[in-house]
Formats: structure tokens, sequence, C-alpha cells
């Protein structure tokens, strides 16, 4: 176990580089929260400089850092400009929204790929190979955003579903069933756009590292001896296709939290995305750096658990 | 299965109290109640409104943005309003009021029997209050800058419950309007936390509905986070309709938050929000289009009060080492340049491109939107390249072979104008002007740069040749542009942080707006800013393009609908707002 | 009646326009009987054993017949093809390392092929299997070697799971590509003897490919030669070819003054696991050697004894943790830059597999030009003709010299390498079984080039192999090390008696 | 092979047709005909009104109704098309100036064969010019992110260890921190009247550099199982110093991983550059890319009522694929020569 402990000791020190270098970079970019409201006639130079001084703006860069680490040890990770709410709640009730949203995603995305990118390698050539690949590289090169306001256009055009939110208006008066059947129905564009963004990449590698365990001597060994069928693919083909595979799955962990951004926004889905893309258009800079010690969380605990499932997969790794 | 679900719904739904909406309560002796409209509505049903981004307060001492000041309109109620249709003043919470002769003081006297939304009577204390709070240096409340007049705060005392006296340290034409959209704070409720100075912290979205209390015709009902915010009647508002039924009709006030504009338009269009604020040009096209597929009524409601200009950098620039900018402020100072520049802009094009047809062309700062104070005598001198060509000539320009402008030095006039990224009408008119100044020989980049980022140039650095910008659709009244057109104004952006006026005209103008700020009489307020526009029409420190129409839209069983052209566009009106008996009542 | 029929089989490869690995090879083989195949590497032996069992790639086109029992196994389907492989024909392929699934235990890859042809349950399964390893001689400790994974076990006893698995469901024949390549003398012989007494006990018929003369003379009974996929002649059960004892008489040149010599030698090295702490294991334990000029000194011992750490340091690849290394008699710093540059070109080292020695990018003039190139010594006309001259030396034809090391044969590679280690007038040579991947006469012909070199240049030679023959038949002295110390040294002769213990 | 073959011809035709969008579009792409904005793609037509044949295919104007929103073909005038006719001046290369296109055809008639966009300029040149815009950003983004990624991956594989150890840490950290402050920070300090492509391009530049941390974790595989290769020992065994060794025979072994990363970056880094433009720091107006175009194209409006304005997303997909197609094709050929 002193490897784990070791890999936690590193992922703390990766997590103060991230907060330090996006500290840096907010300060470099010009400009600041309250500047927007120097064009509003209504308000005067002299207001700003209050609220300015108010949120401690004017202090120098270190200070405002140091007093976002202590706060980030308070466990409220600092104070969101724009809401005034402390950073950590307003970022869990989003998280929890694109959580809901995310996580069935990429389960339904992974289940589904697992099989068919081994079925595309074991029938790699024929036309049906042909197809999906070409239908995956099209998928890939298409802006997630284009994708969500076209899956918008359809159900506008269908009218049978709802264009945006999470729950329908009136949904706080129905019992809980048919409150689920209403979220549900409002998930299902966003779900299904996030399938489309998150799949076809996933098919890929699936299919390539499948090619290659096909091609390597043990499964060939195996075929030769007669281990055939379905028994070949689960006992020799997958195991030795997991490797890259599941550094991948780590991957895709950490971008549970920051892969639906611009779908969320365009089908106002309440998760991180629309608060993420307001704050850094703002520089609300507390809920930026919330977002990114978020998502760099993620990406750090999604290589672990990568690690241990592969020192665990892996008995030459254990020996 | 069963598992997954149950666990689902408890996530998701730990948070949504059930409750019915609140009947109005019975009419009580003594109340003094303002009698609406002409014709009576009916109660009941939800109205939906999408809104474009979450509000981030509702405490109306510290809201800033938009979003907030929508919501919290609908929950304040302010002493003396501005009708948004008539665009003049009238009663609210004060029944009445008296000027002194010399027009510095004024006594107002206060509605009786008024009640808060939670049931707290309202009397002359709560106004003190208000006022005291919103004039704190230590909170910078967003209103303060209002309630200044004269370099003074404005001092108000209690003279009796119900009656406070206002006095200005000068006289202050159309002083009543200061008091719209001040929403009277409840003292029984903030008083404690101003005192230990959190007062900016409180009443956030999330707050316990019990903890709020206003004077407007609705009340928090319950907030959910990224998704909605409801709004419930307040049983105590103290308007009823000429039957003597008290306001409002409609029983819940609902605001979704959408993404961006396209994901308003969408939700309008499927029927998920009844209401659709100001829409672009484009949106509206095609809703019109789609309009007979669809049960929902549309307005263009004609030029909005905002006006969107061209200007260049005329700052001084001695301080700052800028050589390339100062080079090219030879010309920018150069009226005759800056008038070759007005007469060669398409403006016709640019309300017809940008706008699509919805928009008006501007060559004055106060838009024909404004009916009381648009100067209708200043010149509309339409688009003419010869003619521009022929001042240039006049002003000692010239052109090279290939068409390019040359200066009295035979330099090259090429100049970048630096537009905000993030608004897209706003680059396309600096595309548009780039291709008319083509024909004049003028080499123009136009540069989309990030919105902070351009404040900064024109703020602080000063770093830029020419932008593109948006001003106005606050208030009709001449006193709310003091910022932009006096000399030493926040808003003065061609040449800012000047300590005396720079230009004769610019001195002009300082004394011609100090004049008609305490001018009492409306018409000679009138001559005196009529003046002002004719000098910003000659001397073209904006060159004025042009102004999109106020473009809204709800469903068409929605009675009472009277969008203004003020700000808020659509529910100034929402007491009085009632669903038609055919429509269903909320969204599907 | 033959049990095992092939008839006119064809196969060539789309990528290699038309070449043909495998042209027209017809044999018959007996029940109970082992047909040798021998030949050069390349000559399409394990093209064809791919070929029999059916798992060519798809980019191979093969024609001919292949009849088991009379039954021709190319027009059945791949299900029935499936069915038969494992059960009716068994498969033993040659990289014992790469062909066993690292993450499966032993036990269980052996009992997936008998579950792959046979309903039973696990439990007889686990017997069947059992039995079958002790009979490949996995017996001693049976359930450990049952429950561990490939990586834990010897190089010896991994070829032994892959006979297990091969003949586990009692096939009618079984293919052996190469089966004893990469084992130790010993095991080598244990190996054939259980496959002598199978065919006989079960009268199970192997085809035994290999390219070592004396496992196919040893066991097979009948050998077929093939030759660029073609068969050659069918010869009946060969006597072992007569070995030349060439009467080695080394003219010793000059004084027979020492060439090198490494005295008290130590070498630690750090074995790191991934989780528990670095244990240290002693490569070297003060190890003393002397090489006169002109002579070979041969060095075996059983795998993991030291025999490559000790090629490495006196190669000056690894730094020795103690003792000292002199050339000619004087001293070398193995630390110092000057030194270790003049000890590297005096001592060179040629590895085992001689396709990984150099770099398939580089033509052949590339590869021997470039040790010249990187000692910047002297005009490229002067290296042209260089290399000319060591192709001339080590018998390789000048056009060779544009050919990149893919299209060449083991043994010519293996003679690349050596001209290129010749580039820098190196003053040792030491083979790191150097010969162990080539074939009779392919050996025969590189010990008649090495030879040569030594009685013109006086070169000395580190031989370092398992093959105590080839140690009899090249060195003069044969030093034995076992744990990283010299346990031993018998003149050249003697040690053709001696058995090495595994 | 007959597959790679049509791979790779199709990606060298695509290129070349980036590269003469000058000759081959009929207009000059930022040049506005604003009484014409968002006009369908144009019908060329063989049969005239009263169904003559005519050899030459021929176009007829387009005219607007009142409010500019129908447009229907004005059949009274033909305007035939022609090859080779003369048309705006363009740059084919730095110097070489030239007024002849592929095709076009007299004023007052248009042959817009994407239609229009909001400006009323020609879609179809503008997807051409833009490809060339995109293509190239693509390229510089991956060459950057290629370099940086192979020095830093070849040197932490190279000397392992400490070194190794700190690369891959700074490579997490890349990968976790939002890189959009640093291109608003670079485009802030650039000075405003910068010409915008090279403004853009040094952008792109950075958005490269950045996105070094993938490649250096594919690198460092490869140079570590190279290391361990005979014959990177052999040439050690004759004193070859350690660069050489780089130079000729570890890194060529990383050429393969190059290649396929290439393949994947270049369609991500074309991508990337729509979100640039959808923040404002893409190429400025009225620079054509494929990145602004899309930006457009993502506005309700345009996407429910204009279905030509896709053109640009068509173009993207089409570059994409032939690059993932050459990828694959890399794969499959690295495969057959290891077999």
């Amino acid at each position: 176990m002193r490897f784990v402990l070791g890999r936690l000791g590193h992922s703390v020190l990766v997590l103060v580089l991230v907060s330090v270098l996006t500290f840096a970079l907010i300060e470099l970019s010009p400009g600041q929260f309250f500047d927007d409201l120097k064009v509003d006639g209504q308000i005067g130079s002299t207001t700003v400089e209050t609220l300015r001084q108010q949120s401690g703006l004017n202090e120098t860069p270190l200070t405002r850092y140091l007093a976002w680490t202590q706060s980030v040890a308070r466990g409220d990770f600092g104070v969101s400009l724009a809401h005034r709410v402390p950073v950590g709640s307003l970022l869990w009730e989003r998280a929890r929204n694109t959580l809901l949203l995310t996580i069935p995603a990429t389960l339904v995305c992974w289940l589904v790929a697992l099989p068919l990118g081994l079925w595309l390698a074991r029938h790699r050539g024929r036309w049906t190979d042909r197809i999906f690949t070409t239908a995956s590289s099209t998928l890939v090169s298409l802006p997630d955003i284009l994708v969500a306001l076209l899956l918008l256009l359809v159900a506008l055009r269908t009218g049978l579903f709802p264009t945006g939110g999470m729950l329908s208006p009136g949904a706080d008066t129905l019992d809980a069933m048919a409150r689920l059947r209403d979220l549900v129905n409002h998930a299902f564009l966003p779900f299904c756009a996030l399938i489309l963004v998150l799949l076809p990449p996933v098919i890929r590698h699936v299919r390539a590292s499948a090619i290659e365990a096909i091609d390597a001597p043990a499964v060939r060994a195996a075929r030769g001896h007669g281990i055939n069928g379905w028994h070949l693919t689960t006992r020799y083909i997958l195991p030795l296709s997991a490797n890259p595979l599941i550094s991948l799955a780590g991957l895709s962990c950490a971008a549970l939290v920051s892969g639906s951004v611009l779908i969320e926004v365009v089908m106002s889905w309440p998760g991180l995305g629309p608060l993420l893309v307001e704050s850094l258009l703002a520089k609300d800079v507390h809920v930026v750096l919330g977002a990114s010690m978020l998502a760099t969380m993620f990406l750090v605990t999604g290589n672990l658990l990568a690690d241990l499932t592969l020192y665990a997969v892996d008995p030459r790794v254990r020996s | 299965m069963r598992l997954i679900a149950s666990c689902l719904a408890a996530i998701v739904f730990s948070a949504l109290p059930l409750r019915a909406a609140t009947p109005p309560a019975p009419i009580a002796a003594g109340e003094e109640l303002l009698l609406q409209g002409p014709d009576a509505g009916r109660h009941g049903g939800r109205l939906v409104v999408a809104l474009r981004a979450e509000p981030r307060t509702l405490n109306p001492a510290v809201a800033i943005d938009a979003v907030s000041r929508e919501v919290i309109g609908r929950m304040g109620g302010d002493l003396i309003h501005i009708n948004r249709q008539t665009q003049l003043t009238e009663p609210a919470l004060a029944s009445g009021w008296t000027r002194s002769k010399d027009g510095r003081e004024y006594t107002l006297t206060l509605r009786k029997g008024v009640r808060f939304s939670d049931g707290h009577p309202f009397d002359a204390d709560d106004v003190l209050f208000t006022f005291r709070v919103m004039q704190d240096e230590r909170l910078g409340s967003s209103n303060r800058e209002l309630l200044i007049v004269g370099g003074k705060p404005v001092d108000v005392k209690k003279v009796g419950q119900y009656s406070v006296r206002v006095s200005l340290a000068q006289p202050y034409a159309a002083a009543e309007r200061i008091f719209d959209s001040i929403a009277i704070l409840p003292r029984h409720l903030l008083e404690r936390a101003y005192a230990d100075g959190t007062l900016q912290n409180r009443w956030t979205p999330a707050t316990t509905p019990s903890s709020i209390a206003g004077l407007g015709p609705y009340r928090l009902k319950e907030y959910v986070a990224g998704q909605r915010l409801v709004l419930e009647r307040n049983p105590y508002y103290w308007k009823a309709d000429s039957g003597k039924k008290r306001l409002p009709y409609i029983d819940e006030l609902v605001f979704l938050f959408t993404g961006n504009e396209d994901a308003q338009v969408i939700r309008f269009q499927n029927g998920e929000s009844d209401v659709l604020g100001r829409a672009g040009a484009d949106n509206f096209n095609l809703l019109v289009k789609d309009q007979n597929a669809r049960r929902f009524q549309l307005a263009d409601l004609g030029p909005s009060l905002e006006y969107n200009f061209l200007f260049f950098n005329l700052n001084d620039l001695s301080r700052k080492n800028l050589p390339q900018v100062a080079a090219r402020q030879r010309w920018f100072t150069d009226l005759n340049f800056r008038r070759a520049v007005s007469r060669a802009i398409d403006r016709e094009g640019i309300a017809r491109l940008v706008y699509r047809g919805r928009g008006v062309p501007l060559w004055g700062n106060v838009s024909p939107g404004n009916r009381l104070w648009q100067n209708t005598l200043l010149p509309h001198p339409p688009r003419s390249v010869a003619e521009a060509r022929a001042i240039l000539k006049t002003a000692g320009y010239s052109w090279r072979g290939d068409g390019a402008l040359l200066d009295r030095q035979a330099q090259r006039v090429e100049f970048t104008i630096a537009t905000s990224a993030t608004s897209a009408q706003r680059t396309e008119m600096a595309t548009l002007i780039q291709a008319d100044l083509k024909e004049l020989g003028m080499d123009v980049r136009v540069v989309p740069i990030e919105f902070r980022a351009l404040l900064e140039r024109v703020f602080e650095s000063f770093d830029y040749d020419a932008s593109v910008f948006g001003l106005g659709g606050g208030d009709a009244d001449p006193n709310g542009e003091m910022n932009v057109w006096m000399s030493s104004g926040s808003n003065h952006l061609w040449h800012l942080g000047q300590s005396s006026p720079a230009t004769p005209w610019e001195a002009e103008i300082d004394r011609l707006m100090q004049q008609q700020l305490v001018a009492l009489d409306a018409r000679e307020r009138k001559r005196l800013y009529d003046r002002v526009q004719t000098i910003i029409a000659e001397q073209q420190p904006f060159i004025f393009l042009a102004t999109p129409n106020v473009l809204v839209g709800a469903r068409s069983d929605l009675a009472n609908f009277r969008p203004s052209v003020l700000d808020p566009y659509t529910l100034w009106n929402v007491d009085q707002l009632y669903f038609r008996p055919q429509g269903t009542s909320g969204g599907r | 009646m033959f049990i095992f029929e092939v008839e006119g089989l064809t196969v060539c490869y789309a990528a290699a326009r038309g070449r043909r690995a495998v042209d027209g090879v017809s044999f018959a083989l007996g029940a109970g009987e082992i047909l040798g195949v021998s030949g050069p590497s390349g000559c399409g032996k394990s093209t064809m054993a791919l070929a029999l069992i059916g798992l060519l790639p798809e980019t191979a086109q093969v024609s001919g017949a292949i009849r088991l029992r009379g039954r021709d196994l190319r027009t059945c389907s791949e299900r029935e093809h499936a069915a038969i492989r494992g059960a009716d024909v068994g498969i033993i392929f040659q990289e014992s390392a790469l062909a066993l699934n690292p993450l499966r235990t032993i036990g269980a890859q052996i009992a997936d092929v008998v579950c792959a042809h046979a309903r039973g349950d696990r439990q007889s399964a686990r017997d069947r299997v059992l039995t079958t390893m002790t009979d490949v001689g996995l017996g001693d400790d049976l359930d450990r070697i049952y429950d561990s994974y490939p990586h834990e076990l010897s190089g010896g006893q991994r070829q032994r799971v892959l006979i297990a698995q091969a003949i586990v469901n009692r096939p009618a024949v079984v293919i052996a590509d190469e089966p004893t390549a990469s084992l130790d003398a010993s095991v080598r012989q244990d190996v054939l003897d259980r496959m002598r007494t199978l065919s006989a006990r079960q009268g199970t018929s192997f085809i035994l490919i290999s390219h070592s003369a004396d496992v196919l003379s040893s066991t097979a009974h009948r050998v077929i030669e093939m030759r660029d996929g073609r068969l050659a002649t069918a010869a009946a059960r060969r006597t072992p070819a007569p070995r030349p004892r060439a009467s080695v008489s080394f003219a010793s040149v000059g004084s027979s003054a020492l060439a090198i010599e490494i005295r008290g030698a130590e070498k630690v090295h750090a074995q790191r696991r991934l989780l528990s702490k670095r244990h240290f294991v002693k490569a070297l334990d003060s190890v003393d050697l002397r090489i006169e000029r002109g002579r070979t000194l041969g060095l075996t011992g059983p795998s993991g004894c030291g025999k490559s750490t000790l090629a490495r340091c006196l190669a000056g690849l690894d730094a020795l943790d103690a003792g000292e290394i002199r050339i000619d008699g004087r001293r070398v710093a193995t630390r110092r830059g000057r030194d270790r540059q003049m000890h590297r070109n005096q001592v060179q080292l040629i590895f085992q597999d001689s396709a990984a020695a150099l770099n398939p990018r580089f033509t052949v003039h590339e590869a021997i030009v470039e040790p010249m190139v990187v000692q910047r010594a002297s005009t490229t006309a002067e290296r042209r003709l260089r290399v000319l001259e060591l192709l001339d030396h080590v018998g390789l034809p000048a056009d060779a010299l544009t050919m990149r090391p893919g299209e060449l044969s083991g043994g010519e590679r293996q003679r690349v390498a050596i001209a290129r280690a010749l580039a820098t007038h190196p003053r040792v040579l030491i083979l790191d079984e150097a010969f162990s991947g080539l074939d009779v006469e392919t050996r025969q012909r590189i010990i008649g080039v090495l030879q040569g070199l030594q009685t013109t240049d006086g070169l000395a030679y580190l031989c370092i192999s398992h093959d105590i023959d080839l140690l009899a038949e090249l060195a003069s002295e044969i030093a034995l090390m076992r744990n990283g110390r010299i346990v031993g040294e018998q003149a050249g002769a003697l040690m053709g008696s001696m058995r090495v213990p595994a | 092979m007959t597959r790679a073959k049509a791979i790779i011809g199709a990606l060298v035709g695509l290129h070349a047709l980036i590269l003469l969008a000058g000759f081959a579009s009929p207009y000059d792409p930022t040049t506005q005909t604003r009484t014409m904005p968002f006009a369908p793609p144009a019908r060329v037509h063989v049969f005239d009104a009263d169904g003559r044949f005519h050899v030459t295919p021929f176009v007829y104007a387009l005219v607007s109704d009142a409010s500019g929103a129908i447009y229907s073909e004005d059949t009274s005038a033909r305007f035939p098309v022609r090859l080779l006719t003369h048309g705006a001046p363009y740059t084919l290369f730095p110097g070489v100036t030239s007024d002849i296109h592929f095709f076009g055809v007299d004023a007052p008639g248009r042959i817009a064969l994407f239609g229009t966009d909001g400006y009323g300029r020609d879609v179809f040149s503008r997807v051409l010019y833009g490809a060339r815009v995109s293509v190239t950003a693509g390229l510089l983004a991956t060459l950057c992110a290629l370099l940086v990624g192979t020095a830093l991956g070849t040197l932490a594989g190279f000397c392992d260890g400490i070194v190794d150890r700190i690369v891959m840490r700074a490579a997490d950290v890349f990968m976790a921190v939002p890189w959009l402050y640093l291109l608003f920070a670079v485009r802030a300090a650039l000075p405003l009247h910068l010409d915008t492509r090279a403004a853009f391009l040094m952008l792109v530049a950075v958005l490269g550099i950045v996105g070094w941390a993938r490649p250096s974790r594919l690198v460092r595989g490869i140079v570590l199982s190279a290391k361990e290769r005979a014959y990177v020992q052999a040439a050690e065994g004759f004193g070859a110093p350690p660069l050489y060794i780089l130079r000729r025979h570890v890194v060529p072994q990383t050429y393969g991983v190059i290649l396929t990363q290439a393949g994947l970056l270049i369609p991500q880094f074309i991508l990337a550059e729509v979100t640039l433009s959808f923040l404002g720091l893409g190429v400025g107006e009225p620079e054509a890319s494929l990145g602004s175009m899309l930006g457009t194209l993502q506005q309700y409006h345009v996407l429910a009522s204009y279905w030509w304005m896709f053109a640009p997303a068509v173009a993207l997909v089409t570059v994409a694929t032939a690059y993932h197609a050459l990828t694959s094709l890399g794969h499959e050929h690295a495969r057959l020569v290891a077999s």
C-alpha cells in the first residue's frame, strides 16, 4: 500500500500545482469581475471601487491566493463574487446534476463500446466494420455544440421531447414516480447528445486494442488449441486488450465533470456547464478555481483507479 | 430497476416542498387600495418566463445584474413609479406628493393600511431605513449614485407616521423619477443584518422564503439551484382592479433558467414558456414565420431607447506611450475626417442586415423610441461616398494609385475597430463599416476580442483606435445620460478623465446639461436638450449607427399583455395579466 | 494407412508480391511416427506449420490438400476446423514466453483446452490436466505450478506447459515448431525422450520442426529437408553427421601476450519489484579470467549464472562495482571517458539474436560503417573501402551492401554483425550465444570465418554458449560458471563427456 | 493496397483544392452583396423555362421579394457558366497574383454554389479559403504539440528516474489546467493592430504547445522500449554518444506513433479552432475560417432555416475523415511490417 500513499501524495501535489497555475493565469489575463459595471450608466466608479474593496479584489494577488487557500481549508472553497455564496455548496449542487447525466451516459457508452468494439475487431475489414469506422470518424469531427443543437431541432420538429431544463415547472405537484418519468423525459436529449459525443472515441480505442490482442501470439496459440468463440473472447482477447483500455477508462472518469459543459449550456441542463461558462467569461475567480479543482480531483482519482485496476488485473505487475 | 428508480427519486426531489397556491387575502378596512385598469380579469393560473441567466441575489440594495433586477422588480414596491406605457410618473406607495416653490423639497404622503408580503404593516420608518441603506458608502449599493443630486445625497426626514420630506441640494428637474425602482426594504427583517454589516450577503435566492418580504405583487415561494425560481401571489398586495378584486390575478410566476437566447426562443416556441423577453431580430422573424402554426402573439414595439455608435480614441495620450495610436489621432481629432466617415457609413444597410429590417438607423443620441425628448429637427443626411470623398479632399487628404487614402503627410490611413467578441451584432456592424470605409480607401481591420479585455483597453490603457459600443436603454429622461455627456462623466468614452472640458463644444454641452438638470419647466428642458443633441450631431464624437426594435412575445390567451419600450418590457404590468378562459394554464 | 497426408501445399503472401513461402510440399505421416522437418531459418517451416493448423492470417492464399484420416481439413468450415484443433491435431509453438496468456494461471490454460472440446465439469478436467502435467515432466510440486502464472516459471517449465496443452486431449497428430530451441541441453533431452515415449505408448504421430540436426537425428524416425519453401530430399533415419573434428592448431602469433584479463570482478544487480523494497543479487562474485591473444576461451553455465553480465562488463557496456580489466596488459579504468572509449573499441560484443542487433531501417553498408562514423577517424572513401574489405572478410557478397537486415537470412545477419564488430580493429570478440539461432551449415561457415580471422589478426575470442559440443569444437579451454563464480576450467577436448547439471 | 491509394489520393486532392482556393472559388470570400443575405444555393439548369436543352449549363439571377426573406429565380435572362473566366484578383502564392477563376458567371448573375451567408458573401469561396486557414491552424498546432511532446517524451523516456517523474507529473498538471486564460492573456498582450491572421496563428501555436501532454506520454513509451533494443546497446558498445543514439536509433522509432498522433490531433485542433472562434479568439472578420463559419451555424435561426450553411460542417467532416483514414492506414501498415 506504499504505492497508494505515494500516489495520494502526488495527487495533492498536482492539485496544488493546478490551483497555483490557474490562479496565475487568471491574474495574467486582463480585466476583473466588476469591470462590466463601468459601462452601466447607472453605477458610478465610486460604487465599483467599494464593491471591489468589499470582495477584496484590490489586494495583491498573493494575499488573495492565500485567503483562498484558507477558505479551502475551511471547506468553503472561496466565495463566488456573483452569487455571494460559498463555492463549495454552489459547485456540489450543480455537480450532482451533471453527474446525474454523465455517469449513466459513460456507463452506457462503455457497455455498448466494449462488445461492439470487440465484434468489429473480430469482423474487421467487412462492410459493417467500414460503416462503423466512417460513422465514428464523422461523429468525432463534429463539434459537440452542433450535435446538441441538431438534437434540439429534432425535438422541436417532432415535439416529443422538452427542449431544456431538468423538470417541468409544475413538477412539484406530481408524485415521486411521475416526477421521475418527467426527469427522464427531460434528460433524454442531453443523454443522447452526450452518448453521441463520448461513444465514437471509445469504440475506436476498443477496436484498435482488440485487433492488437487478436494478433497476439497468446491468442493465436489459444485458437491453435481449439479454444474459440465466447470463451476465447472473454478469457483471452478481452484481458489482453484491457491494459490500454483501463487507462482510457481512467481518463473518461475525468471527463465525467468536464465532458458535458457545452451540451449543458445549449440544452439548459442545470449542471456545472452553464455555471462554468458564465464564471469563466465573468472571471468569477473562486468558482473557476473550484471547478478546476473538481476536474483535477476527478482526473487524478480516475488515473489512480486505473492504476489500481491494472495492478489487480495484471499478475506481472503484482509480483 | 425498482431500486434505482427509488434512490433516483430521493436524490432529486429532496428540495421540492409541496404546497398549493395562496389565495388573495380579503380586503381589510382602512386599506387604501390603488384601483387599476378598466377590465376585471380572472384569478388563477401559472405564468412561466424563461430567463437568460440565473438571478444572483434577491436583495434590492446590492442587485447589479439585469436578471436579478427583473425578478426583484416583481417582488418590490417603490414610492413613485414611472408608467412604462406613458413614460410619466404616477403615484405608487406614496399616494401623493407636493413640491416646494424653490423645487428643492418634496413632501410625500404614504398610503395607509399597506402591509408587507409577510403581513407586517408598512410605514415611514421603513422608507427612512431604505434610504439610509441605499446611501451608505460602506455598503456600495447599486442605487447610491441615483440618489445623489447636486453632489450631495438626498436628505429624507420623517414628518409623520405616514409622511416623509425629501430635500435636495439644488432644484432637480423630474426629481420624482429618482424614486422609480427603489424597492422599499422591510425594516423589521433587515435592521439587525444592516447593523452587524452583513446586509449585502443576505437575501440570496437560496434563503428561506419566510425571511424575505416586499411590497410587490409576488413573494418568494421556492428556489431550485440551476433550474427555476417560483414566486407566489402576495396576498396583501395594495392594488385592486376596478371590480375591487385584489391583484395580481395569476397565482404563480415561474422563472426558468436557460443557457442562451437560442435556448430561450426554442422553449417559448415549444410552449414550455409563456412570455418571451427581448429577442433578436433573426429569432423573431423565425417565430413570425412560424406564428400561424403555433398559438402565440408577437409584438414589434418599434425602436428601443438604446443607441449603438462607432467612436474614435480621442483620449489624452501624453502620459501613455502609445506612439502609433497618437499618430492616428491626427485623423481622429479632425472633425472633417469624422464627418466623412459618418457620411460613408451605410446606416440603412446596418439596420437591414444586422437587425434583418427590425431596426432603425440613427443620426443622434436619442432614439425615435423616446417620443418625449427626441429632437426631430436633426438632419438625416443619406449615405453618399462621393460627398464623403469631397469632404476628405477639402481636408487635404489624397488617394494613391491603387485607391489607398493618404493623409496630409502622405501616410496611409489605416486603423483597427475593436469590438466585443460576445456581442455578435456589434461585430457585424464593424464588418459592414469596414466594407463601407474600404470604398473611401481606408484600410480598416475588425478585431473582436474578449469583452473584459476591450473594457480594459477603453477605460484603462487607451490602447485602441476605434470601437463600436452600445449605451442608453435605462430611462427616457435626459438625466439618465449625465454620465455620458458631462465631460467629467465616467461614460464620456471618447475622452475619459477630463478635469476641465477639453474642447469648447464639450464645455457648452456641460453648461447645457447642468441647466436642464435644474430647469423645472419641461418645455425649457426640451429646448436645452435639443441644443445638446444638435451639437453632438455636428461634432460627431459618437458616430451613431442604428437601434434595434423591441421584439417580444407571449401566449395568445394572455390578456392585458401591453409590452413597453422601457425596461422591463413585458412584465411591468404583471399584476394585471390574466389568462382568458379558452387557454389552459401554465406550461404543458 | 497414413494418419496425416499433405499434398501440393502452397502458401503465398499478398504483401510479398507473390513470393511463395511454401511451394508444393507433400508428405505423409503414419500412426505413431515422428517426422522431422529441417532446413535453414526462413525456409517456410513455420509458415507450413501454421498452414497445417489453419491459422495463417487472411493475407495468405493457401492451396493444396491436408487430409487427417482421409478427411481434407481445407474443405471443412471454420467451426469444424476449430473442433479438430486441440482435439485431433495438437500444436506446440516456438516462443514459449509469448504463447501463454500472462493473465491466466497455468492450470486454467491447460483446462481451457480440455473444456474447449469435452463438456466435462472442471473437476474431471483438473485430474486430466494434472496427469498430463506429470507426463510432460512437471511432476515435482504440481499444485504450485497449477496455480502459478507463466512469468513465474522458468523457460523449460513453460515449454513443458505448451507441450501439455498440445497433448492433453490425446490428439492423433502433434505439430511441434522448434519445441526445444530455447532449452538447455539437459532439459531438451528430457523433453525429446518424453515425446518418444508418448508416440510409442499412445501412438501419437509428431511433425517435429527443428533446425538442429542432432535433435532430429536423435528423435525423428524420418527427416525431410526444406529449402526456400520446397522439399529437398526425404532421407530415412540419418546417422548423425560426423562432426569434423577439426584439429585446431593454434599457431600462436607473436608472443602469447595476454589479450584481455579480468581480476576480482564484482557486480551487483538491484532487482526492483513494484511493491516490495529493492533486494540485491550478486551477479559477479570475484571473477578472474584470462584470454591470450589468438586463443578462444569457452564459457558455459546454467541460465542466470552471470555469463551475460560478465560479457557486458568485459565489453565495457556496464561498469564493474569492484575489480579491474586489463587489455594488452594495460589497466583500463572503467569510468574515465577517453579510456572507456579505447576500451570499447578493443572489445566488441556479438549478440545472440542477430535480427535485433541490427537496426531494421539501416542498410548493411550503414550498419557496418556506423562504428567508423562514430569515431570520425577516417574519410568516407577510406570507410567505403574498409566496408568492402570487411564484407569479403566475413564471406558476404558485395551486392549485400544495399540490402536491409529484413532481407537477409539469420546467418547472413550474424556475419554482418561480426563485420561491424571488426570495423574498430578490436583485440577481443565476445560471442554471447552467437550461434544458437543458426543451422548447422551456417554455423560451420561462421566458425571457419572466425578461425581464419584468429590466425590472421591474432584476435582473442570469448565464446559463451550452453552448447557444450560447440564449445569443445571451438575453444581451447572452457570455463564453467555458476551463481556468479567461475567454478572450474577444463581443456576443450575433455569437456565432451561432462554433464552440466541443469 | 487500392484503399490506401484512394485515401492518399483523396488527401492530396483535398489539400491541392484548399491551396488553390483562389483559383477554384468563383468569388473573393470577403466581398459582400448586401442585397442578397442568406440566398439559397444557385440551381444550375440545363433545360430552360420552355424545355429547350442547352449544351453549356446556365444559372438564373436571384431576386428577393419585398421583405428580403424569400428568393425566386428571374427566368428572364440566362447566364451561362463559363470556365477560366476573369474575376476578383487573388494571390495564388506570395508574390503571384492572378484573377483567373476556374468557373464563373457574368454579373449580375451569381453562381453561389453553396448559397450566401448573412452578409451575402459566397459560402463556397469562404469554405475553400476557410479550410485553408483551419487546416493550416490544425497543422501548425499539431506540429507544435508533437515537437514539444516528442522532445519531452524522449527526455522522459531516455534519462528515466527523477526527470521522468517530473515530466509525467507536469503532463498531469497540463491536462487539468483550463488553458483558456493563457489564450486570453496572449491575445491581450499582442498589439491590437497586428494582422489578424498572424495573431490567430500565434494563438494556435500556443494552443498546440499546451497540447503536448498526450503525445509525450506515447513517445515516452516508445523510447523506453527502444532503449532496450539490442542494436542500441550494440551502438553503445562501439562508443556512440547518447545524442547520436537518440538521433539515429531511438527517435526514428517514434515516427509511427507521431504519424498516428498527427492523424488524430489535426482534426482535434481544427475543432479547437471552433471553440476559439466561439470565444472571440478566432480569426478576425472578414477572414473566413471553418471555425468562424461554424460559429454562425451554431445560431438557432441559421440552423433552423438556412440548411446550406452546413457546408463548413461537411467540409470539416471530410477533412477529418480523410485524416482518420490516414491514421488507420498507418496502423494497418505498422501491423503488417511487424507481423
